[in-house]
Protein backbone atom coordinates (compact mmCIF):
# COMPACT_ATOMS: atom_id res chain seq x y z
CA UNK A 1 0.00 0.00 0.00
CA UNK A 2 1.55 3.43 -0.91
CA UNK A 3 -0.21 6.62 0.17
CA UNK A 4 1.65 9.71 -0.40
CA UNK A 5 1.01 13.92 -0.76
CA UNK A 6 4.09 14.88 -3.50
CA UNK A 7 4.91 18.04 -5.74
CA UNK A 8 5.05 16.36 -8.43
CA UNK A 9 3.16 13.32 -9.87
CA UNK A 10 4.68 10.95 -12.68
CA UNK A 11 1.71 8.79 -13.49
CA UNK A 12 4.12 6.12 -15.94
CA UNK A 13 5.51 5.30 -12.65
CA UNK A 14 2.17 3.64 -10.71
CA UNK A 15 2.12 0.26 -13.22
CA UNK A 16 5.30 -0.70 -11.43
CA UNK A 17 4.20 0.10 -7.55
CA UNK A 18 0.74 -1.83 -8.39
CA UNK A 19 2.23 -5.24 -10.62
CA UNK A 20 2.40 -7.86 -8.40
CA UNK A 21 2.65 -12.12 -9.73
CA UNK A 22 -0.67 -12.44 -8.96
CA UNK A 23 -2.25 -9.95 -10.17
CA UNK A 24 -4.35 -10.20 -13.76
CA UNK A 25 -5.98 -6.97 -13.38
CA UNK A 26 -4.39 -3.19 -13.03
CA UNK A 27 -6.64 -0.20 -12.69
CA UNK A 28 -5.22 3.36 -12.51
CA UNK A 29 -7.32 6.71 -12.49
CA UNK A 30 -5.91 10.04 -13.16
CA UNK A 31 -7.14 13.09 -12.34
CA UNK A 32 -5.77 15.67 -14.44
CA UNK A 33 -6.12 19.56 -14.83
CA UNK A 34 -9.29 20.78 -17.37
CA UNK A 35 -8.79 23.34 -19.25
CA UNK A 36 -12.55 24.75 -18.78
CA UNK A 37 -15.16 24.66 -15.88
CA UNK A 38 -18.82 26.02 -17.36
CA UNK A 39 -17.21 27.39 -19.88
CA UNK A 40 -14.93 29.57 -18.36
CA UNK A 41 -11.07 29.26 -18.91
CA UNK A 42 -9.07 27.66 -16.53
CA UNK A 43 -5.43 29.30 -16.05
CA UNK A 44 -4.42 26.30 -13.03
CA UNK A 45 -5.20 25.11 -10.25
CA UNK A 46 -4.13 25.45 -6.90
CA UNK A 47 -3.60 22.62 -4.21
CA UNK A 48 -3.58 22.67 -0.30
CA UNK A 49 -3.81 19.78 2.00
CA UNK A 50 -4.07 18.84 5.70
CA UNK A 51 -1.31 16.90 5.32
CA UNK A 52 -1.06 14.59 8.19
CA UNK A 53 -4.72 14.70 8.31
CA UNK A 54 -4.85 13.54 4.68
CA UNK A 55 -2.19 11.08 4.79
CA UNK A 56 -4.49 9.21 7.74
CA UNK A 57 -7.43 9.50 5.62
CA UNK A 58 -6.02 8.62 2.42
CA UNK A 59 -4.33 5.20 4.58
CA UNK A 60 -8.01 4.69 5.83
CA UNK A 61 -9.64 4.51 2.58
CA UNK A 62 -7.08 2.20 0.97
CA UNK A 63 -7.71 -0.02 4.01
CA UNK A 64 -11.12 0.53 3.79
CA UNK A 65 -10.62 -0.86 -0.07
CA UNK A 66 -8.50 -4.02 1.16
CA UNK A 67 -11.32 -4.81 3.19
CA UNK A 68 -14.00 -4.50 0.66
CA UNK A 69 -12.25 -6.15 -2.23
CA UNK A 70 -8.98 -9.13 -2.73
CA UNK A 71 -6.46 -6.20 -3.87
CA UNK A 72 -2.72 -7.40 -4.13
CA UNK A 73 -1.67 -3.73 -4.35
CA UNK A 74 -3.02 0.15 -3.97
CA UNK A 75 -1.74 3.12 -4.51
CA UNK A 76 -3.44 6.80 -4.07
CA UNK A 77 -1.09 9.31 -4.55
CA UNK A 78 -2.09 13.12 -4.53
CA UNK A 79 0.03 15.90 -5.39
CA UNK A 80 -0.14 19.53 -3.77
CA UNK A 81 1.06 23.18 -5.15
CA UNK A 82 -0.01 24.85 -8.13
CA UNK A 83 -0.85 22.23 -11.01
CA UNK A 84 -1.42 23.99 -14.84
CA UNK A 85 -3.75 22.69 -17.90
CA UNK A 86 -3.21 18.86 -18.00
CA UNK A 87 -0.98 18.23 -15.26
CA UNK A 88 -2.35 14.84 -13.03
CA UNK A 89 -3.24 15.87 -10.02
CA UNK A 90 -4.18 12.52 -8.13
CA UNK A 91 -3.03 8.93 -9.14
CA UNK A 92 -5.02 6.43 -7.31
CA UNK A 93 -5.20 2.22 -8.33
CA UNK A 94 -5.44 -1.32 -7.46
CA UNK A 95 -4.40 -4.31 -8.72
CA UNK A 96 -6.33 -7.93 -8.03
CA UNK A 97 -6.30 -11.28 -9.70
CA UNK A 98 -9.68 -10.35 -11.32
CA UNK A 99 -10.64 -7.22 -13.23
CA UNK A 100 -13.85 -6.47 -11.31
CA UNK A 101 -12.02 -5.88 -8.35
CA UNK A 102 -9.68 -3.95 -9.43
CA UNK A 103 -11.76 -1.62 -11.00
CA UNK A 104 -14.30 -1.45 -7.69
CA UNK A 105 -11.84 -0.42 -5.81
CA UNK A 106 -10.31 2.14 -7.99
CA UNK A 107 -14.19 3.84 -8.13
CA UNK A 108 -13.98 3.65 -4.44
CA UNK A 109 -10.28 5.25 -3.73
CA UNK A 110 -11.10 8.31 -6.08
CA UNK A 111 -14.78 8.89 -5.26
CA UNK A 112 -14.03 8.80 -1.13
CA UNK A 113 -10.73 10.43 -1.67
CA UNK A 114 -13.11 13.00 -3.11
CA UNK A 115 -15.53 12.57 -0.22
CA UNK A 116 -12.97 12.72 2.61
CA UNK A 117 -9.53 13.91 2.09
CA UNK A 118 -8.67 17.11 3.35
CA UNK A 119 -7.53 18.60 0.28
CA UNK A 120 -8.74 21.82 -1.43
CA UNK A 121 -8.52 23.01 -4.86
CA UNK A 122 -8.58 26.77 -5.82
CA UNK A 123 -9.46 27.31 -9.44
CA UNK A 124 -7.51 30.47 -10.94
CA UNK A 125 -9.23 31.73 -13.89
CA UNK A 126 -7.91 35.22 -15.44
CA UNK A 127 -9.45 37.72 -13.26
CA UNK A 128 -10.84 35.58 -10.25
CA UNK A 129 -10.05 32.66 -7.74
CA UNK A 130 -12.61 30.22 -6.89
CA UNK A 131 -12.62 27.63 -3.91
CA UNK A 132 -13.83 25.09 -5.17
CA UNK A 133 -17.57 23.67 -3.77
CA UNK A 134 -16.98 26.26 -0.90
CA UNK A 135 -20.32 27.78 -1.48
CA UNK A 136 -23.84 26.33 -2.15
CA UNK B 1 -5.38 24.90 21.63
CA UNK B 2 -4.10 25.46 18.30
CA UNK B 3 -6.69 26.03 15.33
CA UNK B 4 -5.68 25.57 11.57
CA UNK B 5 -7.49 26.96 9.14
CA UNK B 6 -7.48 25.86 5.10
CA UNK B 7 -9.14 26.92 1.84
CA UNK B 8 -11.58 29.13 2.08
CA UNK B 9 -11.78 29.21 5.99
CA UNK B 10 -8.17 30.36 6.04
CA UNK B 11 -9.40 33.54 3.51
CA UNK B 12 -12.32 34.47 5.96
CA UNK B 13 -10.31 34.55 8.53
CA UNK B 14 -6.99 35.80 7.45
CA UNK B 15 -5.22 33.51 8.92
CA UNK B 16 -3.45 30.24 8.45
CA UNK B 17 -4.07 29.49 12.32
CA UNK B 18 -4.80 31.05 15.56
CA UNK B 19 -4.36 29.36 19.23
CA UNK B 20 -6.56 29.32 22.20
CA UNK B 21 -4.58 29.78 25.23
CA UNK B 22 -5.01 29.07 29.01
CA UNK B 23 -6.06 32.80 29.81
CA UNK B 24 -8.29 32.50 27.07
CA UNK B 25 -12.65 31.91 27.15
CA UNK B 26 -11.75 28.30 25.45
CA UNK B 27 -14.93 26.71 23.28
CA UNK B 28 -15.63 23.55 25.24
CA UNK B 29 -16.73 21.76 22.23
CA UNK B 30 -16.73 21.62 18.40
CA UNK B 31 -20.29 23.29 18.26
CA UNK B 32 -19.54 25.70 20.64
CA UNK B 33 -15.90 26.41 18.33
CA UNK B 34 -18.09 26.33 15.34
CA UNK B 35 -20.75 28.88 16.80
CA UNK B 36 -18.35 31.11 17.99
CA UNK B 37 -16.60 31.19 14.39
CA UNK B 38 -19.87 31.99 12.64
CA UNK B 39 -20.50 34.68 15.08
CA UNK B 40 -17.28 36.73 14.64
CA UNK B 41 -17.37 35.73 10.71
CA UNK B 42 -20.28 35.13 9.63
CA UNK B 43 -19.46 34.15 5.93
CA UNK B 44 -18.63 30.90 7.50
CA UNK B 45 -22.42 30.87 7.72
CA UNK B 46 -22.42 30.81 3.60
CA UNK B 47 -20.34 27.72 3.26
CA UNK B 48 -21.95 24.26 1.73
CA UNK B 49 -20.65 22.88 5.23
CA UNK B 50 -17.98 22.78 7.67
CA UNK B 51 -16.40 20.23 9.40
CA UNK B 52 -14.18 20.02 12.45
CA UNK B 53 -11.47 17.58 12.85
CA UNK B 54 -9.72 17.31 16.40
CA UNK B 55 -6.21 15.73 16.06
CA UNK B 56 -6.51 14.83 13.14
CA UNK B 57 -10.00 12.99 13.13
CA UNK B 58 -13.23 14.45 11.93
CA UNK B 59 -15.43 15.55 15.15
CA UNK B 60 -18.86 15.42 15.47
CA UNK B 61 -20.40 18.83 17.36
CA UNK B 62 -20.75 16.95 20.82
CA UNK B 63 -17.02 16.22 20.62
CA UNK B 64 -15.87 18.07 23.71
CA UNK B 65 -12.38 20.01 23.61
CA UNK B 66 -9.23 20.19 25.32
CA UNK B 67 -6.70 22.89 25.63
CA UNK B 68 -3.80 20.63 24.15
CA UNK B 69 -5.65 19.55 20.94
CA UNK B 70 -4.96 19.96 17.65
CA UNK B 71 -7.67 21.48 15.97
CA UNK B 72 -8.89 22.28 12.02
CA UNK B 73 -11.69 24.36 10.65
CA UNK B 74 -12.48 21.96 7.34
CA UNK B 75 -14.76 24.06 4.64
CA UNK B 76 -15.97 21.46 1.74
CA UNK B 77 -13.32 19.20 0.64
CA UNK B 78 -12.46 19.52 -3.07
CA UNK B 79 -9.22 16.86 -3.69
CA UNK B 80 -8.78 15.14 -6.86
CA UNK C 1 -7.84 6.92 -30.51
CA UNK C 2 -5.12 4.40 -30.79
CA UNK C 3 -5.53 0.68 -31.93
CA UNK C 4 -2.55 -1.56 -32.30
CA UNK C 5 -1.33 -5.19 -31.71
CA UNK C 6 2.26 -5.01 -30.40
CA UNK C 7 5.01 -7.33 -29.46
CA UNK C 8 5.87 -5.63 -26.52
CA UNK C 9 3.83 -3.48 -24.17
CA UNK C 10 5.29 -0.08 -22.33
CA UNK C 11 2.24 0.84 -19.72
CA UNK C 12 3.41 4.01 -18.52
CA UNK C 13 3.16 5.22 -21.80
CA UNK C 14 -0.39 5.56 -22.04
CA UNK C 15 -1.01 7.95 -19.56
CA UNK C 16 0.90 10.64 -22.48
CA UNK C 17 -1.64 9.29 -25.31
CA UNK C 18 -4.72 10.14 -23.28
CA UNK C 19 -3.65 12.95 -22.03
CA UNK C 20 -5.93 16.16 -23.22
CA UNK C 21 -6.10 19.65 -22.16
CA UNK C 22 -10.54 19.07 -21.72
CA UNK C 23 -9.68 15.52 -20.00
CA UNK C 24 -10.05 15.47 -16.13
CA UNK C 25 -10.17 12.34 -16.01
CA UNK C 26 -8.29 9.26 -17.30
CA UNK C 27 -8.43 5.68 -16.52
CA UNK C 28 -6.39 2.91 -17.49
CA UNK C 29 -7.01 -0.72 -17.29
CA UNK C 30 -3.84 -3.20 -17.52
CA UNK C 31 -4.09 -6.80 -18.15
CA UNK C 32 -0.84 -8.87 -16.99
CA UNK C 33 -0.08 -12.73 -16.32
CA UNK C 34 -0.93 -13.93 -13.47
CA UNK C 35 1.24 -16.94 -11.84
CA UNK C 36 -1.66 -18.79 -10.65
CA UNK C 37 -4.59 -20.50 -12.52
CA UNK C 38 -6.96 -22.58 -10.18
CA UNK C 39 -3.98 -23.40 -8.20
CA UNK C 40 -1.38 -24.40 -10.90
CA UNK C 41 1.51 -22.70 -11.72
CA UNK C 42 1.82 -20.86 -14.84
CA UNK C 43 4.80 -20.65 -16.86
CA UNK C 44 3.85 -18.37 -19.20
CA UNK C 45 1.37 -17.02 -21.93
CA UNK C 46 1.62 -17.36 -25.69
CA UNK C 47 -0.62 -14.96 -27.48
CA UNK C 48 -1.98 -15.36 -30.81
CA UNK C 49 -4.30 -12.59 -32.83
CA UNK C 50 -5.84 -12.27 -36.94
CA UNK C 51 -4.35 -9.00 -36.62
CA UNK C 52 -5.94 -8.00 -39.51
CA UNK C 53 -9.56 -8.41 -38.25
CA UNK C 54 -8.17 -8.20 -34.76
CA UNK C 55 -7.46 -4.31 -35.61
CA UNK C 56 -10.86 -4.24 -36.98
CA UNK C 57 -12.68 -5.23 -34.22
CA UNK C 58 -10.49 -3.15 -31.76
CA UNK C 59 -11.05 0.07 -33.96
CA UNK C 60 -14.95 -1.04 -33.64
CA UNK C 61 -14.90 -1.37 -29.95
CA UNK C 62 -13.28 2.36 -29.63
CA UNK C 63 -15.92 3.62 -32.18
CA UNK C 64 -18.24 2.33 -29.88
CA UNK C 65 -17.17 3.70 -26.85
CA UNK C 66 -16.41 7.61 -28.24
CA UNK C 67 -20.44 6.54 -29.56
CA UNK C 68 -21.53 5.85 -25.78
CA UNK C 69 -19.92 8.08 -23.92
CA UNK C 70 -18.14 11.67 -24.05
CA UNK C 71 -14.56 10.87 -25.01
CA UNK C 72 -11.41 12.71 -25.43
CA UNK C 73 -8.91 10.08 -26.11
CA UNK C 74 -9.51 6.25 -26.32
CA UNK C 75 -5.88 3.57 -26.55
CA UNK C 76 -6.88 -0.21 -27.80
CA UNK C 77 -3.01 -2.03 -27.51
CA UNK C 78 -2.77 -5.82 -27.10
CA UNK C 79 0.04 -7.65 -27.10
CA UNK C 80 1.29 -10.93 -29.00
CA UNK C 81 3.62 -13.61 -27.98
CA UNK C 82 5.04 -14.96 -25.55
CA UNK C 83 4.72 -13.44 -21.92
CA UNK C 84 6.06 -14.54 -18.12
CA UNK C 85 4.32 -14.03 -15.12
CA UNK C 86 3.95 -9.97 -14.53
CA UNK C 87 4.01 -9.14 -18.06
CA UNK C 88 1.25 -7.23 -19.34
CA UNK C 89 -0.38 -8.25 -22.54
CA UNK C 90 -2.87 -5.88 -22.59
CA UNK C 91 -3.79 -2.29 -22.21
CA UNK C 92 -7.13 -0.12 -22.59
CA UNK C 93 -7.63 3.29 -21.45
CA UNK C 94 -9.97 6.62 -22.35
CA UNK C 95 -9.86 10.35 -21.29
CA UNK C 96 -12.86 12.17 -20.51
CA UNK C 97 -14.07 15.46 -18.92
CA UNK C 98 -15.30 13.93 -16.01
CA UNK C 99 -14.49 10.35 -14.60
CA UNK C 100 -17.54 8.59 -15.17
CA UNK C 101 -17.40 8.38 -18.68
CA UNK C 102 -13.66 7.37 -18.27
CA UNK C 103 -14.76 4.89 -15.81
CA UNK C 104 -17.32 2.97 -17.66
CA UNK C 105 -15.62 3.15 -21.24
CA UNK C 106 -12.73 1.80 -19.68
CA UNK C 107 -14.62 -1.45 -18.61
CA UNK C 108 -16.45 -1.55 -21.93
CA UNK C 109 -13.02 -1.55 -23.83
CA UNK C 110 -11.84 -4.55 -22.20
CA UNK C 111 -15.00 -6.57 -21.49
CA UNK C 112 -15.80 -5.92 -25.40
CA UNK C 113 -12.09 -7.10 -26.25
CA UNK C 114 -12.46 -10.06 -24.38
CA UNK C 115 -15.87 -11.00 -25.80
CA UNK C 116 -15.01 -10.11 -29.62
CA UNK C 117 -11.47 -9.36 -30.42
CA UNK C 118 -10.09 -13.12 -32.61
CA UNK C 119 -6.81 -13.15 -30.45
CA UNK C 120 -5.89 -16.71 -28.04
CA UNK C 121 -4.36 -17.18 -25.60
CA UNK C 122 -2.31 -20.35 -24.14
CA UNK C 123 -1.68 -20.86 -21.19
CA UNK C 124 1.77 -22.77 -20.47
CA UNK C 125 1.80 -25.20 -17.63
CA UNK C 126 5.29 -27.08 -16.11
CA UNK C 127 3.54 -30.39 -18.12
CA UNK C 128 1.02 -29.15 -20.71
CA UNK C 129 -0.54 -26.77 -22.62
CA UNK C 130 -4.06 -25.07 -23.05
CA UNK C 131 -5.89 -22.98 -25.23
CA UNK C 132 -7.94 -20.95 -22.76
CA UNK C 133 -11.93 -21.50 -22.93
CA UNK C 134 -12.08 -23.52 -26.16
CA UNK C 135 -13.57 -26.12 -24.09
CA UNK C 136 -16.84 -25.87 -22.11
CA UNK D 1 -10.70 -19.28 -51.33
CA UNK D 2 -8.34 -19.38 -48.64
CA UNK D 3 -9.30 -20.56 -44.65
CA UNK D 4 -6.86 -19.41 -41.98
CA UNK D 5 -7.06 -21.42 -38.32
CA UNK D 6 -6.50 -20.08 -35.12
CA UNK D 7 -6.04 -21.43 -31.83
CA UNK D 8 -7.03 -24.61 -30.96
CA UNK D 9 -8.45 -24.49 -34.54
CA UNK D 10 -4.86 -25.21 -35.90
CA UNK D 11 -3.79 -27.35 -33.31
CA UNK D 12 -6.91 -29.66 -34.12
CA UNK D 13 -6.40 -29.53 -38.72
CA UNK D 14 -2.42 -29.57 -38.08
CA UNK D 15 -2.01 -26.27 -40.24
CA UNK D 16 -2.36 -22.82 -40.10
CA UNK D 17 -4.27 -22.36 -43.39
CA UNK D 18 -5.40 -24.34 -46.19
CA UNK D 19 -7.29 -23.85 -49.61
CA UNK D 20 -10.15 -24.44 -51.92
CA UNK D 21 -9.06 -24.25 -55.51
CA UNK D 22 -11.78 -23.95 -58.47
CA UNK D 23 -11.47 -27.54 -58.80
CA UNK D 24 -12.48 -29.06 -55.77
CA UNK D 25 -16.23 -29.37 -53.96
CA UNK D 26 -16.04 -25.57 -52.02
CA UNK D 27 -18.92 -25.12 -49.03
CA UNK D 28 -21.81 -22.50 -50.31
CA UNK D 29 -21.93 -21.32 -46.60
CA UNK D 30 -20.78 -20.90 -42.96
CA UNK D 31 -22.63 -23.76 -42.16
CA UNK D 32 -21.54 -25.91 -44.66
CA UNK D 33 -17.80 -24.93 -43.57
CA UNK D 34 -18.17 -25.88 -39.90
CA UNK D 35 -20.42 -28.98 -40.89
CA UNK D 36 -17.61 -29.98 -43.33
CA UNK D 37 -14.94 -29.29 -40.61
CA UNK D 38 -17.06 -30.99 -37.90
CA UNK D 39 -16.86 -34.32 -40.28
CA UNK D 40 -13.32 -34.78 -40.92
CA UNK D 41 -12.39 -33.53 -37.34
CA UNK D 42 -15.06 -34.42 -34.52
CA UNK D 43 -13.04 -32.79 -31.98
CA UNK D 44 -14.54 -29.10 -33.14
CA UNK D 45 -17.68 -30.38 -31.77
CA UNK D 46 -16.02 -30.32 -28.03
CA UNK D 47 -15.36 -26.63 -28.26
CA UNK D 48 -17.47 -24.05 -25.87
CA UNK D 49 -18.14 -22.48 -29.62
CA UNK D 50 -17.30 -21.83 -33.27
CA UNK D 51 -17.17 -18.80 -35.19
CA UNK D 52 -16.26 -18.01 -38.84
CA UNK D 53 -15.40 -14.89 -40.25
CA UNK D 54 -15.36 -13.85 -43.83
CA UNK D 55 -12.69 -11.46 -44.85
CA UNK D 56 -12.25 -10.20 -41.50
CA UNK D 57 -16.13 -10.32 -40.21
CA UNK D 58 -17.95 -12.50 -38.26
CA UNK D 59 -20.63 -14.51 -40.51
CA UNK D 60 -23.95 -16.08 -39.55
CA UNK D 61 -24.12 -19.49 -41.01
CA UNK D 62 -26.33 -18.92 -43.26
CA UNK D 63 -23.77 -16.55 -44.94
CA UNK D 64 -22.96 -17.83 -48.88
CA UNK D 65 -18.70 -18.09 -49.41
CA UNK D 66 -16.79 -17.38 -52.64
CA UNK D 67 -14.20 -18.68 -53.51
CA UNK D 68 -12.18 -15.36 -53.45
CA UNK D 69 -13.05 -14.81 -49.60
CA UNK D 70 -10.36 -14.72 -47.08
CA UNK D 71 -12.21 -17.27 -44.51
CA UNK D 72 -10.93 -17.49 -40.59
CA UNK D 73 -12.26 -20.21 -38.05
CA UNK D 74 -12.62 -18.33 -35.08
CA UNK D 75 -12.74 -20.92 -31.68
CA UNK D 76 -13.65 -19.13 -28.72
CA UNK D 77 -11.09 -15.89 -28.13
CA UNK D 78 -9.68 -15.34 -24.96
CA UNK D 79 -7.38 -12.25 -25.65
CA UNK D 80 -7.30 -9.77 -22.76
Amino acid sequence: MIVEIVDEIAPGQVYAELSHPNSGGICVFVGAVREFTDNEEVKALEFEAYKSMALREMEKIAGEATQKWELNKVVIRHAVGKKEVEEPVVVVGASSAHRDACFEACRYLIDTLKERVPIWKKEIFKNKMVWVSAHP
Amino acid sequence: MEVLLFGIAKDIVGTSSFRFEGGDVVPQSVLELKERLSETFPEFDNLSSLAVAVNSEYADDSKGLNLGDEIAIIPPVSGG
